[in-house]
């Protein structure tokens, strides 16, 4: 019972960690057709970023709220001059070009930030580790659960929302509909396609380097943190449905509940259940479980 | 045309393998993996033509590797050639096998259904601790027809090998490219509809080219288990996957020549990266990778063609 | 693309110009004056293995290297350099694929000539290199690396390893946990998801079946390397009955387990035990509760023996860096200052300047005195250092705001390492037979 | 001889939606048949169950006395039915040469990817072929340009001219006049029908544009709702009132009259 319940606990968190690192991804894929490897490094400088000012706020002894704030306003001040930086400065000199091509772009993007952060922030590791304290814990029997996890869970969940919310019901949402659905038609619509763009890749950029941020307390902010990221985010994007934001919120519960029951009742598989959950999708819904493939029109 | 430049390829391996007693030893080992990894990049380009990315090629690569450690660790066979055969089979097997799902597959969800495969694979050698989980095992130099090299002889035996199976392969997937089948890559990207109704089945013919593909990364990775002596779960995760086709875009899809000079040009450069930026390397590589996408958008292989004005040549010549 | 056709002669023509290019690149780099010993360094400069290794290693080198060579260092090693003549060091990134450490060994040893070759801490990777080194004949002081493969699977020539291999620090562990608790029944164990771990998990279990036979394992695990986010595994150690849990965790993946595990109060309810803690000791501080059970590979840093050559090893390395030495940087210490000690007792007996084979042979069963204590290279024929090591426990020194280790217990070398002729799997299976606690 | 093409009560349905009903035709030899009907009547359903495209939910399609229901296309193309497209389905990226020798060589190393992999691309006996295939259809002088770059016309002549390249015996053609100006419509239509008719093949082809029907077509069939309506002589069907009500519309009767 108590197994039961630690699993679906286990999974929750785990499965807001993952929406939280796919859902820009998923964004910005389903809105230019660019699968952004470079989304690691939006991730790492998030939780670079957090771990410095969020650390200096703390020990200033002010209230944890702020500190929470801040961590959301770090995130996007990073997400905004990145995004804007890449976007700008570099992959609009190569849209139009092979989708392959385009991926390798962000890919030398990706390594060059790597070496990018060593240098800023040098080799050592970082630790952000007053958040958790300040969010207390819940006792549920023999298991406590960090309050902290409850906030992911809940943000994760808000971003679902809003996010749903967003596209269906405001005017930059449906026009971001539009765009995924067809952008040669949104063109003709006179839609700004290059603003859209632009817009679309500085949010993903914010939401990466916002997953980065709060997983920060959570973890040593050190070298290499945004390669395991990008192959997981791409992982749950892909079962969810590449560009469906709602795919990336079920894909990332199907993961997380999976692994958090591999976990706890066969520890064996737990290194590769994500990939093994993916084949499976991938096998009996090709072009996962949110999107559907488009007709081919002769 | 084709005929002289078959020639010429040719002619291009002989000199090579002729200076290759003259050439320092450390040059010959990096040549020799260069060499290997150029057959695994040979394959991606034969996908790419068609518009397939594989970001799980390492899986044959893998299998190639680990049949001839495994084979010459449990039964102690270490004739060279015979050894490569093997990767060679079991690489292709797989490929037949896995072929049959992903040849149904295009684009994107092909990248990332091979990509899962390769991870698996991963997940399952870390898991067997029999085989060194994660720190791999050794593997014996190899002999040949019995003679066993020893020293420098050592290192320019398996090069030489490794330069012969390069130009039987780049003979033999030039004129592949030069077959009806092998000219169709481009048709598939342009419309499978039409292919279809010419009577051709497309998933057949992918099929077709992965296990290719397959079979040189599974020969590749048999010669650097050969050529490094060790062979680690690593060889199948997807970064490795990401660095062949790193240097499939760096070489560019031109030609089967494009595949040896991208893959000694990408070994080159990590070298000097390694020598004069330790701490950094990953900046010069990844501003090498974006010069070249942006300044040569059909790779380092097409800068010869660029040196020579020419009349449009026809279709799938290579 | 379009398929462009032209001949592959621009394989040749590539060939050739990287060839010779490559060729020049040699020619140009400077030889080092023949005084001078090259000795190249290889440590993780990048990745998440740089923090917690390569960046001590590479600061301890550094310092060495200056002092040596200034001859700053307290006897027995006030002598320049090696014998003399000065330390030229090359640094070498160990990240990249085996087939990329395996490059640049080669690269080191038949472009830049080093004279001899100290580093390595990954497993992985010491493996892949010492089958090289012994083919190219190139004298190699393996570092950080404690797989016990490199010399029970075959002896080695040109291949010596000063820092004693992981076995040990398992044995003293699961010693100092017994005498600690009384009458342990249950344990759990986490460990990493790769050869470390598993190995690490393994000794810990064999030893604990030797030492106390009715003690039953309740959950043990295997998160992936550098996973990030282990919610699942500390549910499952909260609802494990252990008395204890052991973990060869390291830096990033140590620290990131202890925040989220503190935040749900594992670690105050089951004791850990964390064979490699030390290391993040430092980053950690009171946020790893008093109570754990911590070691640092080898008698290192908290539990180095005071003397002349520790005091002075701590100040200088502090006074440089501004920050603790930690065991890696200790190691790097032990495993350079073992060639140096071989090189002289070469040098000494010759008179001159030593070949390989003369640092070989005065290498071989040599005893170092290093920073945290002396070294026997008693193992495999001479090629592998044991030592005598230590375990304690930890405390927050709050008056001070920094760590502590108390109620250390130190563990002779015959206690907890195997004797010369005996691997050391069989002979924790084998009950041990042999060991001099006394 | 009977007839070449046979199909008896053919239906396809979607779901709910029935894009054909009851179809039962049957073509004879070297016969030339227009298709007509408003959007969505069903035409090119029709057109993509012949040709396999689409697998009929029930009735047989039979060619040369063989039951085709149901086969993939590719195999179907290889006995002897080929189709163009409302889109051309040419290589954009190659050339109008390669685009035909890539035809003709598929053609010549139909049955088999192993052969297909050992035979050249280049042989002499293609590269003629295609020429004289180019020069059939009357677009030598595009033969170096890039397909892609291709006039709407030149696009549906490629089209047409790769899917005669396996000798069929019966090509349908789906609207090989859309998207071509009413000028060009009838030179479009000359060079293609005189082509087919001197490679003896069976036409079947969808048109919207009653004129050029009545021109080329000796029979013709009206869809409607998915079913055929009306099947005869051009002029009788086209005349039919029902027929001008539910699909041509009145202009026809100027078309009527003009030959009356």
């Amino acid at each position: 019972m108590l197994t039961a319940f630690a699993i679906v606990t286990d999974g929750l968190v785990y499965a807001a960690y993952l929406f939280l690192v796919a859902v820009g991804l998923t964004l910005i894929f389903g809105v230019m057709r660019i699968l952004n490897v470079a989304h690691g490094s939006f991730y790492a400088f998030g939780a670079y970023g957090a771990a410095i000012a969020v650390g200096v706020y703390f020990d200033r002894g002010w209230p944890a709220a702020g500190g929470f704030l801040l961590m959301v306003l770090v995130a996007m001040a990073i997400g905004l001059v990145l995004g804007l930086v890449l976007e700008r400065g570099l992959l609009r000199l190569v849209y139009g070009k092979d989708e392959i091509v385009v991926v390798l772009v962000t890919y030398a993007a990706f390594l060059i930030l790597e070496d990018v952060i060593r240098l800023i922030w040098g080799p050592n590791s970082y630790a952000l580790y007053q958040p958790l304290g300040a969010a207390g814990t819940v006792d549920v029997g023999a298991l406590v659960l960090s309050g902290y996890d409850i906030g992911l869970v809940a943000l994760a969940g808000l971003l679902a929302i809003g996010a749903s919310f967003a596209l269906k019901h405001t005017r930059w949402g449906r026009l971001l509909t539009v765009v995924i659905f067809d952008r040669e038609l949104a063109a003709a619509f006179g839609i700004n396609v290059t603003l859209v763009y632009t817009i679309t890749f500085v949010i993903g950029a914010m939401l990466g380097a916002l997953g980065g941020a709060v997983m920060a307390p959570k973890i040593a902010v050190t070298l290499g943190i945004g390669v395991e990221v990008i192959v997981l985010a791409f992982a749950v994007v892909a079962i969810g449905g590449m560009g469906s934001v709602g795919g990336a919120f079920i894909g990332a519960l199907l993961v997380g509940e999976s692994r958090a029951a591999a976990v706890h009742l066969l520890p064996q598989v737990e290194l590769f259940v994500i990939y093994a959950v993916m084949a499976l999708v991938l096998v009996f819904r090709p072009q996962g479980l949110f999107t559907r493939a488009q007709p081919r029109k002769i | 045309m084709a005929r002289r430049s078959i020639v010429f390829g040719l002619l291009a391996f002989v000199i090579v393998a002729a200076m290759a007693p003259a050439l320092p030893t450390w040059l010959v080992s990096l040549a020799t993996v260069a060499l290997a990894n150029a057959l695994v990049v040979l394959g991606l380009i034969i996908l790419w033509r068609a518009g397939l990315v594989p970001f799980g090629q390492a899986l044959f690569y893998a299998i190639g590797a680990y049949a001839v450690a495994l084979i010459t660790r449990y039964t102690g066979m270490r004739d060279a050639l015979i050894l490569i055969a093997a990767g060679a089979v079991l690489s292709c097997l797989a490929a037949i096998l896995a072929g049959f799902l992903l040849a149904r597959y295009r684009e994107i969800f092909f990248s990332m259904l091979s990509l899962a495969m390769s991870m698996i694979l991963y997940g399952v050698l870390v898991k067997t601790e029999t085989l060194g989980s994660t720190d791999g095992f050794g593997v014996e130099p190899p002999t040949y027809f019995g003679y066993a090299p020893q020293g420098h002889m050592r290192l320019l035996a398996l090069f030489w090998l490794a330069l012969a199976f390069c130009a039987a392969s780049a003979l033999l997937i030039s004129l592949y490219f030069r077959s009806v089948a092998g000219s169709l890559a481009v048709p598939i990207r342009d419309s499978e509809i039409r292919l279809e109704f010419l009577g051709v089945s497309v998933n057949r013919l992918i099929h077709l080219n992965l296990v290719v593909a397959g079979t040189l990364a599974g020969i590749g990775g048999a010669l650097v288990a050969l050529s490094i002596e060790h062979v680690d779960p690593n060889m199948s995760y997807w970064t490795t996957s990401g660095g062949f086709v790193f240097v499939t875009i760096l070489a560019g899809a031109g030609s089967v020549a494009a595949a040896f000079v991208g893959s000694f040009a990408f070994e080159f450069l990590k070298s000097i990266a390694y020598d004069i930026l330790p701490g950094t390397w990953q900046i010069f590589l990844g501003t090498a990778l974006l010069i070249t996408i942006l300044f040569l958008p059909e790779g380092i292989g097409s800068l010869y063609g660029r040196l020579r004005r020419r009349k449009p040549q026809s279709m799938g010549a290579s | 693309m379009r398929h462009d056709a032209y001949p592959p002669t621009s394989v040749l023509a590539a060939g050739l110009s990287l060839g010779l290019s490559l060729f020049a690149a040699t020619g140009a780099r400077a030889e080092a004056p023949a005084a001078s010993v090259k000795i190249g360094f290889v440590t993780f400069l990048t990745g998440p293995a740089a923090a917690p290794f390569g960046i001590p290693d590479h600061n301890a080198a550094e310092l060495l290297v200056d002092n040596l060579n200034a001859g700053k260092a307290p006897p027995p090693y006030n002598q320049i350099g090696l014998g003399g003549a000065k330390i030229d060091a090359k640094f070498v990134d160990e990240t990249g694929s085996a087939a990329d450490v395996v490059t640049q060994f080669r690269n080191l040893v038949e472009r830049d000539h080093v004279d001899a070759v100290v580093g390595y801490v990954s497993s992985g990777n010491c493996l892949a290199v010492t089958p090289v080194a012994e083919e190219l004949k190139q004298l190699t002081v393996l570092d950080i690396c404690g797989t016990t493969r490199i010399f029970e699977e075959k002896p080695r020539h040109y291949v010596f390893r000063v820092n004693p291999h992981a076995t040990m620090d398992n044995i003293a562990a699961a010693k100092y946990v017994l005498d600690k608790f009384k009458d342990i029944s249950v344990y759990s164990g986490i460990n990493q998801n790769y050869a470390w771990g598993q190995d690490s998990w393994r000794d810990f279990r064999l030893a604990m079946k030797d030492l106390d036979p009715k003690a039953t394992v309740d959950k043990e695990l295997f998160p992936k390397l550098f996973a990030g986010e282990y919610g699942a595994e500390i549910s499952t150690l909260l609802t494990s009955s252990a008395q204890f849990i052991h973990s060869s965790f390291y830096d990033g993946d140590l620290e990131a387990f202890i925040y989220q595990a503190g935040a749900r109060g594992l670690p105050q309810r089951i004791p850990l035990v964390l064979t490699t803690g030390e290391s993040s000791l430092w980053h950690l501080g009171s946020k790893l509760p008093d109570g754990a059970i911590v070691g640092a590979r080898g008698p290192h840093a908290f539990f180095a023996h005071a003397g002349e050559l520790n005091t002075w090893f701590h100040k200088a390395y502090v006074d440089r860096f501004n920050e603790q030495p930690i065991y890696p940087a200790y190691d790097l210490a032990q495993s350079l200052l073992g060639l140096k000690t071989a090189w002289e007792k070469a040098q000494a007996k010759k008179g001159g300047r030593p070949t390989t084979e003369d640092v070989i042979a005065a290498f071989e069963g040599i005893s170092i005195k290093t920073p945290s204590t002396t070294v026997q290279m008693a193992l495999g024929n001479g090629h592998q250092g044991v030592s005598d090591t230590a375990v304690g426990t930890y405390k927050f020194n709050k008056a001070e705001n920094k760590p502590e280790i108390v109620d250390i217990v130190r563990y002779p070398t015959q206690c907890v390492n195997p004797p010369a002729d005996v691997d050391s799997v069989p002979w924790l299976e084998g009950g041990m037979k042999g060991a001099k606690c006394e | 001889m009977s007839a070449i093409l046979v199909v008896h009560d053919l239906e396809k349905t979607f779901g709910s939606l029935v894009a054909a009903r009851a179809i039962n035709i049957a073509v004879p030899p070297l016969q030339t048949v227009g298709i007509i009907g408003a959007n969505g009547a069903g035409k090119t359903t029709f057109v993509n169950m012949i040709t396999g495209h689409l697998r009929p939910s029930r009735g047989t399609i039979v060619f040369e006395d063989r039951d085709i229901t149901g086969r993939p296309s590719r195999e179907i193309t290889r006995l002897g039915i080929a189709r163009s497209f409302q889109l051309p389905q040419i290589f954009s990226s190659l050339t109008v040469l390669e685009n035909m020798c890539a035809a003709t060589a598929i053609a010549h190393a139909a049955g088999g990817l192993l052969r297909q992999a050992l035979t050249p691309l280049h042989s002499p006996g293609t590269m003629a072929e295609s020429e004289a295939a180019l020069e059939l259809f009357r677009i030598t002088s595009y033969r170096h340009a890039r397909a892609a770059a291709l006039p709407q016309g030149v696009r549906k002549l490629l089209d047409i001219a790769m899917a005669v390249a396996g000798a069929p015996r019966v090509l349908l053609l789906d609207e090989p006049t859309s998207g071509i100006s009413i000028e060009e419509k009838f030179g479009l239509m000359e060079v293609v029908m005189s082509a087919l008719k001197n490679r003896r093949i069976t036409v079947l082809f969808v048109e919207h544009d009653m004129d050029i029907v009545e021109r080329y077509a000796d029979r013709v069939l009206a869809f409607y709702d998915g079913a055929v309506i009306a099947d005869g002589p051009p002029i009788e069907t086209l005349e039919n009132p029902r027929i001008q009500e539910l699909i041509s519309g009145p202009k026809l009767k100027a078309a009527a009259q003009r030959h009356a």
